[in-house]
């Protein structure tokens, strides 16, 4: 047990897989997988699993991706680390050729593969393409993968250790805004299960249900809220397919209210199926959504950070609900 | 007249190829004079460079190549007259006759038995039925997939376009263009990680060039040396469309060299020519001297998809394809490719090599018809699928929920 | 005024457009812009306008959706017919780029731009990657550029001067399955805007609402309702992006039930939208929504009719609504 | 010692190429010895094949070129001093330092202003502001909205990498690798299809080729004959690897050459041979003759992305670079490359043409550092955005609702 960063937590769990299955492998493109830690040893898996196992490559995410599906239909578990400038160039062989595999082979085809998808959208002045924050609806819409967003170090390894022993193929978005979270972290192998969302704080007066790059702020939100008198029960969702529908009802039926929030763009975000799901459900619940606007995000700082949801934003959207 | 029976004396009526008694004699002197694949002959002759391979194998092999090959044609053939004549039947097919030789060539030179991690991957594409049966799928079981049967080698959710068995190494059919080359590097790429010597082959069409994936699949399985055949069945049309449509090379090869790629051109027709090529690209892999590329010249007896401009009973279409809407490919070309047929070719050779004489190349063409037969009648005492199974196998444990009725 | 097919309808905007716009260029893949319809002359953009302007390519639809970009920019109008087989291959430059652009330059580019993606899911017997109809999800999450989903004739012609005089990008869903549809459409040029969804039948006691592929079943179990004295209101929401939410709010404030049916599949479907639109502004409304399941298209016609949306099954779930 | 104002003297000492009094005559026995471009040397010389376009053109041509180069030298240094030593400095960059003389020379052949169905359009990368100057981009404006300001190019949109000016045919730069290519590809099939002589040209570096995108834009540039300029400017690396990483050519231009497009190497540190390139490229073009495709091989001075380690006040990062972590380039490599510095063999050749001696060289430069000094006074003083704009421009009319506050 340390502490130990989101990034340096996940390669530890990939370490650990690789150590322990010699047919694993990991292609990288521009992040090698190199992360340290204070008090810890470097990993760097090129140099300890060797240049046949860990390969770095040129442009071409929808080649990385593909390989790795390719590689785990011939048995041997695959990672790769999809930078956020590619995350929907693999897109279509995600949707298209993964997500229905196993379903259209009747079962026969088996996929130990594991996208880690970078998402940004935490940075003022990159403009569209670099600080974009989207691509959760996008991967979440398709069956037949486990679309997975951690936003814990001890999560993010727990899921790690899940994702690359499930057979299922496995989209794990990691939000580069999370990059500088630090909790304790055990040092062996433990898994999370990748169908459950966690409560982060009970309470009764509302439900705040978010996810990945869009918790630290929900939950800094949801202490000004606390602070208040507000009873403010917090949902991370974790895994946007297949969702968690029974924490989400259990949790508005009991509040009553729900605001969602996401860092991805309003129409069709997360949020949308959480009420969705939980509106079907539970009758006589007030609904609110804090979202970023359906528009790409603008290099100006001034633009993006009033556009981008924080918690001031979020717990002026909690106090009009409640 | 059935041009089987009498092909020795077709052959050497029509033919000015050399001659020899000898199985290597015969292609030695062919490759001497440097003869080439021409339209004009029935007889196929050796790429002068191309190894003599073939030769070199036992006669059961040999016997096993042309019987594949056979078996590729009557499942084609009985497809198509179930679909033109049956109206109970509700299969489909991209048909594959006419290209037997490319699949049986290819498949004969992999590792199709044993364990998982010890066989030969093949990738299909949506023409897959020939590769399904060269590889060494389960007829029956196929058959029973491609009329979506719950009993069907993948439980009726597959059918032609992505039948699969791993058991065999047939990781299987894709419906989309493109993507399975990439994803075929991958395996090999597993391989190569693994230090094993199994090797991956994908089978694409002419239509696979103008695909982006053609370039990401060469250029990393030549960057890394990855133990990848890429086998390129050129059948001169992708849907509707000449590939001079989509392509600048007459050689498709010539694109696949430029990468560095050992890279050559067969006659898709003589299934022992493919083998030759097949089996210098398995063992150049198996070596760790990286990817080769094949092109296959070859060409489709019916139309793009279905039967439509087929007769029952008979080979090949030469009608109207409604699908084609503005292009046709001539009948006089579908005629003249036809005389150059897979399966004549074959069986002609092994009875020129005395492998088989006529009556027992019959027998064999007589046994694989009824086995073809047999095998659609089982098809067809199948059960279909129980309608609720299609909410398993989304993941690999239990089912996700109805969501159709609200 | 004539009876047109959907086809017909689309490409007499098209043929229209590119004879006052001598700029305007078509790309085609496998799909040759000919459409015939009884008593009217056969349309063939090929023919007419030459191939130069009109191109047959090889399978590459990522190139051709950016190459009618790219002419877009270059001040050709530019449309291009991508097939269901390549619906999400151009995904990335139409999410990435073309959604982005004139957001990213400040307003510069102008893309008069239109991809006609079409949809299928109406056929059984097709596994997977042949039956799928997901794309409208995936489509009207990106910004920047109007997704829409034209369900008739009538519209789709309009809809489609509309698009191809917009200086916007447009994603112009065609489900496959409406190509069968016959209704009167005028032979001049006019257009149907690309922001209102249409009120189909109006009601009192329930909102249908849904679109594309959707709309046939949809227009069925309506009638099946009304003949049972439910009066039922069927919006078709004919724009995904942006959507038309004060119809939905409008409709639904009145009715005080709304009842989804989505082709797409269920999480993060058009109707989960739908639904979190008019949630948080309507209160005190009951909610259902019916959707293809989770789960690729099977082959086997047993099991993909079972699963498909159809007349019966939306009656089914509007009677346990109301 | 400043380089610059002893380059004469330095040429001659060093160089053992032929000289001539003409820049004819230069040029021509260069070629006729077959001299090729050589590390060792700081002079630049003409590949034997390229013709001699630069020579034929008026001075004040050349002294454009040289002045553009400038321009965008001096850009990159006060931009990496404004990042290095002010703090209220916003901005950030790709910096194109090293590589001045490919953007100019390939600008120099295009058509750059006139109205917009009449102009050349250039595609741009992440690093784009080399080509930006060399198009014609407003440098105050450039620079304003480098820094974020509402007053800038694109109003604060766009920043660096996605400066855009459509009325000089500047489409624009893009932060994506790969996309930009069969974007360019239609502008091209645009023109031709209008019966426009206008040229599309783009921009990309070696990290381009691996890209599925390289393959579509030249196999459809082939085969629709497009007016249509792939530049692409090898400067050794994609971010942090070396670009054997992910191509198998020495040189990517015969990659290129597979698909029959003409293709060739040039010097991307001589603006005169880049323009003799480009001009028979847009010649090519115009002519109707189809596509081209350029190799500059080339340097940058800096990291990838910023200025780490670089010094306020010089020229170049040698220092560590915190993104690269497991990759470093030799600092050696990149002293070996500012040996053949694109602004001082530009100098050198106008003075050895006899086109500028020394003392207006200065001149020129004195004025142009001058103009960027002033170019980044007027953006400092620029406006801030308004936060409520960001909702605007996502469609031609009108603003998206806010959604941030729920
Ligand atoms: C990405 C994609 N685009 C379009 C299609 C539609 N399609 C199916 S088969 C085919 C032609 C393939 O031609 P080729 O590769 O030559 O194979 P052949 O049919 O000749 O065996 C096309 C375009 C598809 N399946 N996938
Ligand atoms: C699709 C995509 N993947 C990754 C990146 C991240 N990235 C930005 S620049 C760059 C390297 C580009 O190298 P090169 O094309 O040689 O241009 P250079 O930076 O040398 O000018 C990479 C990988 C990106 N922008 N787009
Ligand atoms: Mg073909
Ligand atoms: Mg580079």
């Amino acid at each position: 047990m340390a502490q130990k960063s989101w990034m340096y937590s996940v390669l530890e769990a990939v370490q650990w897989e690789m150590q322990n299955d010699p047919r694993m492998i990991w292609i990288f493109e521009l992040t090698p997988p190199v992360a340290s830690n204070p008090g810890k040893p470097v990993i760097n898996l090129e140099t300890e699993f060797g240049r046949k196992r860990v390969v770095n490559t040129g442009i071409d995410e929808n080649w990385m991706a593909s390989c790795c599906l390719g590689a785990s239909l011939a048995g041997s578990p695959a990672a790769t680390y999809i930078p956020y400038q590619g995350a929907l160039m693999p897109f279509q062989v995600i949707q298209n050729v993964a997500g229905k595999l196993r379903h259209m082979t009747g079962g026969r085809a088996q996929m130990p593969v594991v996208w880690i998808i970078e998402m940004t959208g935490q940075t003022p002045g990159f403009a569209g393409q670099h600080s974009c924050y989207e691509e959760d609806s996008y991967y979440a819409h398709v069956p037949g993968v486990r679309t997975v967003i951690p936003s814990t170090p001890y999560d993010a390894k727990g899921m790690m250790h899940a994702a690359l022993r499930s057979p299922d193929p496995v989209v794990y978005l990691y939000p580069a805004g999370l990059r500088t979270l630090v909790e304790d972290v055990p040092d062996e192998p433990y898994e999370v299960p990748l169908d459950k969302a966690a409560v982060r704080q009970e309470g009764n007066d509302l439900t705040i249900v978010s996810s990945g790059g869009g918790m630290p702020e929900v939950l800094k939100a949801a202490e000004t809220l606390q602070g208040e008198g507000m009873s403010v029960e917090v949902v991370d969702l974790r895994v946007l397919k297949e969702m968690d529908t029974e924490t989400l009802v259990n949790s508005v039926g009991k509040t009553k209210r729900l605001l969602t929030v996401d860092q991805s763009y309003y129409t069709l975000g997360p949020g949308a199926e959480v009420i969705a799901r939980v509106a079907t459900e539970v009758e006589g619940a007030k609904y609110k959504r804090v979202a970023f606007p359906d528009a790409p995000p603008p290099a100006s700082p001034e633009m993006f950070v009033w556009m981008r949801p924080d918690a001031e934003k979020i717990a002026g959207a909690a106090r009009e609900l409640v | 007249m059935d041009n089987t029976t009498k092909s020795k004396t077709h052959a050497s009526e029509s033919d000015d190829a050399p001659r020899s008694e000898s199985r290597r004699g015969f292609l030695k002197i062919a490759a001497a004079t440097g003869a080439v694949v021409s339209m004009s002959r029935t007889r196929a002759f050796a790429n002068g460079d191309i190894g003599y391979h073939s030769q070199e194998l036992p006669d059961d092999k040999l016997i096993d190549m042309y019987r594949t090959a056979l078996k590729i044609r009557w499942h084609e053939r009985t497809q198509a007259d179930e679909m033109l004549s049956n109206p109970d039947y509700r299969g489909y097919n991209h048909f594959y006759a006419g290209q037997e030789a490319v699949a049986t060539g290819i498949c004969a030179a992999l590792r199709n038995d044993g364990p998982f991690d010890q066989i030969d991957l093949a990738y299909s594409s949506h023409r897959p039925s020939g590769h399904a049966i060269a590889k060494g799928v389960d007829i029956p079981k196929m058959c029973a997939e491609n009329d979506f049967r719950s009993t069907g080698l993948n439980g009726g959710y597959a059918a032609e376009m992505h039948l699969s068995d791993p058991d065999v190494g047939f990781i299987g059919a894709d419906g989309m263009i493109g993507p399975s080359m990439p994803i075929a590097t991958g395996s090999a790429f597993a391989f190569r990680a693994r230090g094993s010597d199994q090797v991956a082959v994908v089978f694409g069409g002419d239509g696979t060039y103008a695909t982006p994936h053609f370039h990401s699949a060469l250029n990393n399985a030549k960057l890394l040396d990855l133990p990848f055949i890429y086998v390129l069945e050129n059948n001169l049309y992708h849907q509707y469309a000449h590939y001079s449509y989509s392509c600048p090379h007459k050689d498709i090869a010539n694109a696949a060299a430029a990468y560095g790629i050992p890279s050559r051109v067969v006659d898709g027709q003589d299934v022992f020519q493919v083998y030759n090529a097949a089996k210098e690209a398995v063992d150049r892999a198996r070596a760790g001297d990286g990817p080769s590329f094949i092109e296959a010249k070859t060409y489709r007896y019916y139309n793009h998809w279905g039967a439509p401009g087929a007769t029952a009973g008979e080979l090949g279409a030469f009608g109207y394809d409604p699908l084609a809407i503005t292009s046709f490919r001539p009948e006089r070309e579908v005629r003249a490719w036809m005389q150059r047929d897979p399966i004549d070719i074959a069986r002609k050779t092994l009875v020129d090599w005395g492998v088989l004489d006529a009556a027992g190349a019959d027998a064999i063409e007589t046994e694989v018809k009824a086995e073809i037969a047999e095998a659609f009648a089982w098809a067809a005492q199948q059960p279909f699928c129980q309608p609720e199974d299609g909410l398993k196998n989304v993941f690999a444990d239990g089912a996700v929920p109805a969501r159709q009725f609200g």
